[in-house]
């Protein structure tokens, strides 16, 4: 889950590290009360914001009204704006870029800094790569007070407020379990370090250990509703099942990963065109096997149903329960094909058959049909 | 021969109890596994099958000497199952669950290399080298002994490959899944070079997803160190862009992330391009 | 350093450890207003206080004044007892050992426990090794939930209170980097656990990290002397020396520990009897070598000097110097053995044959002297 | 041949501009090492005795490829050196600093086998590999190619040994100091394998102390695995006992401290043993 600017930041000012004054609001009455010039910023989850002129710099309240209104009314980058981040103008001599995330090599919190920060540094990075430099934690002793004089050396800042700061983001990385701490743009105006933007990432796998965090979290979110994306592209995760809206018209629910992007490699080669891609997690069953295809059947775009199952860990009578209980009192009901084997396919195969339905045992085969119904119907 | 297990490797169910566990543990079992002890805190002295079970991994260590652990624990509870192992002086771990959050595996990869233990996982399904040992959960219709090494990071893409496989009539050295990653000990890379000195092993397949840059590590040990066949899988090619993490993200990996940048990789290094499991079919019988 | 107990308890308490009700005092007047009965214990750094007769039981106000008196009058163990430690009398259903230190194989802290406790414990552990239980911390991870889950079952004691207070042990052993905490007996009274006793030994090669810690000890000391010990057997450890006293005439410094302990082999071997053994740190110099001389000279015991000295770190220009500083101004001069070879020697010899002084190289020939030397002085 | 190192080392000098570094570099140069960087901080850019000076191990390792380090800091400054050396990529450390907290030296310790690193110290004089790399701080006279592996917890009494070995016409294959303790990476077990896999030595002198249980495993290494003959000298049989660490040094280590009963134990394992440095003499002529 990526929390919002003015989340992020409560956490890493509660933290010790040093961000703008700043004011959340969610009306254009609150505006005239804040201290000007200030920056305006839309409170939204995708990147690209301030190309996008979701930050806008205001030199007095009616200025802020302005630009208050229109983001408020029209959103930005196709999500609902609801909240907006007023903060003070700091003037800053210099922009880096410093982030905390995991390195899957060596599996420990790695440190990425960049002597230049803002809306183009992934651009500047891939460009001139001697201005990025990481510092891995160790595994045993985290992150060395060595590791820390050498990224103020490399990225020229004081030592005195740089390693606080740094020590603070892994702190909360680590607190937090979250995928990501990124601060970019990070400014320095004289001896000291604000974070002007902040951005969080948590492991969604780990909302066990911050239930009430998660909780709280969820409350304020403004996006679309859960397990369901519209916007095409866009990933939605809900527990057990990862949902993604694409641009055809079958939809392909999958019990893992791999045989889930096998399946839609396959069913392009075939000239088919997937539209609603959902994978169960690896150990799922029964419930999210139903919830899956329900968002399929909801979907009215949807021509064909693909269920492409190989079990491992998962029980296709489970599974198979899951199909009979999604199919249950829907209203209309696409042509369905369902390739089931693997860890009790017998039983899983016994299951469909009292409810009526059949599955085929090669993939191939279920891929080549999906496809030609999915051709007829669009006839 | 195989790699990471033999004959020799006692195994240990972690969760021996649960449904999961009990029912995993029968197929291990029947397979031909040497399953030595189970444990399920405040379960001991129970028996599951004929093994018998302790409460603690160093109990049943020291009663059966168990060198091998298979955890079928939930992800809550994964850390604790391994970092038990890893103390308890077990030599080889495989982690099934999935939805293991990163700072979990990242105790557990860590803790595993201070004290020299291997793992597989999180979110595998573990290994098996079919007639010798079973340390995983793959169906059993879809392995046979012979001679190909697969190795995955998705399980249900290798029971794929390994149905086409046994329905072609090839048979598997052994099939390996790394885990699902974001985190791994063991990598395509350790196992292409273990499946490299594998008497037993002719040829390789090697399955690869979008996402990471692990294949560019892979395609580089295949061009520098293999003269094995590798035919490599990269599934993926049609996946939309996933949603980036930051600027880090970009960062980190650059462009190689994709299933085409990975693929082009390694078919400059050697290995044999398959889109699916039928042309992996082929390429293994045009190298035999 | 070996904290006293009631400094071992103090730290115990701040840190979540239960401890008895006790009061502190160091004369008689303190005594009427307890609580009794009571257990009065004498305040002293040795093993065996128990047997000794450091802990009596008292039944009320005149008893303890009995005791206390004794206490402060006469001492224990050839210690002097300025504080004594009254303490409720608790109940206890059971008795156990309990206690951190850190595994030299492994290079991770260690939990021992022993499922019985009290002043027998270590005949009682090498007879009935069962007993005894030993979990490691994991290098990553400290110590794991299934260590604590295993050591109360094997102490069959109450999950409950005993996961917090292991860890609150383990945590004072790293907090403070102490080489021992142990607490013996720990008792059972129904479902809780009190540490009835503790002891806390210091790393004194960590003192830099809590200075004021080190320095609130020492002010409270009461011990012999910094840096002499006339307690024969008793080892002394002072900034770069180790000094014990032993049962001879023959004053032994050395440069390292192994040197040292050849070297004092060597002259038990030749029939010789060292008195005083000092021991300069591996990296010592002038200041330590002057310091231990003087330890030597102001001996009277002492008949004859025997430096043994071969440098590695250690210039031997430096430690000459050293030799040099102590014999100035020395009131008598027992005769004095220099044996010196090794790093800057020939420096070192130069600056002896300044003060009139002369070494020999060989340590088989120092030793042979140093004897004869005592053997004549002796007769 | 040698142990641990060979003419291929290159060798950084933690602390070079130091009076003991710069000191002890111009002796290891001397004597042939490949010293190739020295670091202290702040210091970047400085040369001595030739030698580039670095702020960090990891600029001067991405400059030179340094693959060991030996560290000339004080106690205080040895896990910061340490932890930096092994966090960049350094493959072998010398730790010389004595009086290291045992806090830090688990730290450092458990860094070093989470990251593959191998360890010598704290509170060691290092290693030499007389005529071929000297990483550390022996004397230079008596230092002598030759045969005989030496391997000590005390530097000084491997000085002495040493010192009686060259007067005596005797070289050493390597001199190893292992480190006072109480904590090692590397102890005697690990040298004695070394040395009995190392075509160069064919002879061990052994030296040992009383205090912890080392030897009594050493001396089953030397029972079991070992062909080449041992001597064994171990200092403190007259020494009074030390100070116990509460009830918890008896219930750890038992009897077993003594020099006596260590002694005991190497002469059950075939070690012959020696009194004195002049007995050590005796018994390596005995044997060769």
């Amino acid at each position: 889950m990526q929390l919002f600017e003015f989340q992020a930041k409560k956490i890493l000012e509660e933290h010790g590290v040093p961000i703008p004054d700043g004011t959340l609001v969610s009306t254009l009455s609150g505006l005239r009360d804040l201290r000007y010039p200030a920056m305006v910023k839309a409170q939204v989850r995708s990147g690209g914001r301030g190309k996008a002129g979701g930050v806008v710099r205001v030199g007095d309240a009616d200025q802020a009204e302005i630009a208050a209104s229109g983001l408020l009314a029209e959103g930005l980058l196709g999500q609902r704006v609801s909240k907006l981040l007023v903060e003070e103008v700091i003037r800053a001599d210099r922009e880096l870029y410093l982030a905390v995330t995991c390195d899957g090599l060596r599996a420990v919190p790695v440190i990425i800094a960049g002597s230049k920060g803002g809306v183009e540094v992934e651009k500047w990075a891939q460009e001139a790569h001697d201005g990025v430099v990481r510092v891995y934690c160790d595994p045993v002793c985290g992150l060395l007070d060595s590791g820390v004089h050498f990224l103020a050396k490399a990225l020229s800042l004081p030592y005195a407020s740089f390693a606080p700061l740094v020590r603070n983001l892994v702190d909360v990385f680590l607190l937090y379990d979250a995928m990501l701490v990124e601060v970019n743009p990070l400014a320095l105006s004289g001896d000291s370090l604000v974070a002007l933007d902040a951005k969080i990432e948590l492991d969604d796998n780990a909302a066990f250990r911050h239930v009430t965090l998660h909780t709280h979290l969820a409350a304020v979110d403004t996006a679309s509703p859960a397990g369901r994306s519209t916007e095409v592209g866009k990933v939605a995760v809900v527990p057990g099942i990862t949902h993604i809206r694409l641009d055809g018209e079958i939809a392909l629910i999958s019990d893992g990963a791999g045989t889930g992007l096998l399946t839609l490699d396959m069913v392009t080669d075939a000239g088919g065109r997937v539209g609603s891609f959902s994978e169960l997690g690896a150990a799922a069953g029964r419930e999210a096997m139903c919830h899956a295809l329900g968002i399929a059947l909801e979907d009215p775009q949807m021509k064909v149903v693909l269920i492409s199952l190989i079990g491992g860990l998962t029980r296709m009578d489970d599974v198979a329960a899951g199909i009979v209980d999604g199919l249950e009192g829907a209203a209309s009901l696409p042509p369905l094909v369902i390739r089931m084997c693997g860890t009790a396919e017998e039983e899983g195969r016994q299951v469909l058959c009292e409810a009526g339905l059949s599955s085929v045992d090669d993939l191939h085969e279920a891929v080549c049909r999906a496809v030609l119904l999915a051709q007829g119907a669009g006839q | 021969m195989s790699v990471l297990v033999s004959r020799q490797t006692r195994v240990l169910v972690q969760g021996i109890t649960g449904k999961v566990g009990e029912y995993q543990t029968a197929v291990m079992l029947k397979h031909g596994t040497t399953v030595v002890a189970g444990v399920t805190p405040g379960k001991g002295g129970a028996v599951v099958h004929g093994v018998p079970v302790y409460d603690f991994v160093r109990e049943a260590v020291e009663d059966t000497e168990a060198n091998a652990a298979i955890a079928f624990v939930p992800a809550v509870s994964a850390r604790g199952a391994a970092l038990e192992a890893i103390s308890a002086g077990i030599e080889f771990a495989v982690v099934t669950a999935s939805n293991v959050p990163v700072r979990d595996t990242m105790d557990i990869l860590n803790a595993a290399r201070a004290n020299g233990v291997r793992v597989l996982g999180p979110d595998t399904p573990g290994l098996v080298a079919p007639g010798l040992c079973k340390l995983g959960v793959h169906p059993e219709r879809f392995l046979r002994m012979g001679t190909v090494g697969v190795v995955s990071r998705s399980g249900a893409l290798s029971y794929e490959v390994c149905k086409h496989l046994v329905e072609a009539g090839l048979g598997q050295s052994s099939v390996v899944g790394i885990g699902g990653g974001p985190l791994w000990d063991l990598d395509q890379s350790d196992l292409l070079r273990l499946f490299q000195a594998d008497p037993q092993t002719e040829a390789i397949v090697l399955l690869g997803e979008v996402g990471g840059t692990m294949e560019h590590r892979a395609a580089k040990v295949i061009r520098e160190e293999m003269n094995k066949p590798v035919i490599a899988l990269v599934v993926g090619r049609s996946a939309p862009h996933g949603r980036k993490m930051g600027h880090a993200g970009a960062i980190i990996s650059g462009p190689d992330e994709t299933a085409v940048s990975k693929i082009d990789a390694l078919k400059a290094s050697g290995a044999l391009i398959a889109r699916n499991p039928l042309e992996v079919v082929d390429h293994l019988r045009g190298v035999s």
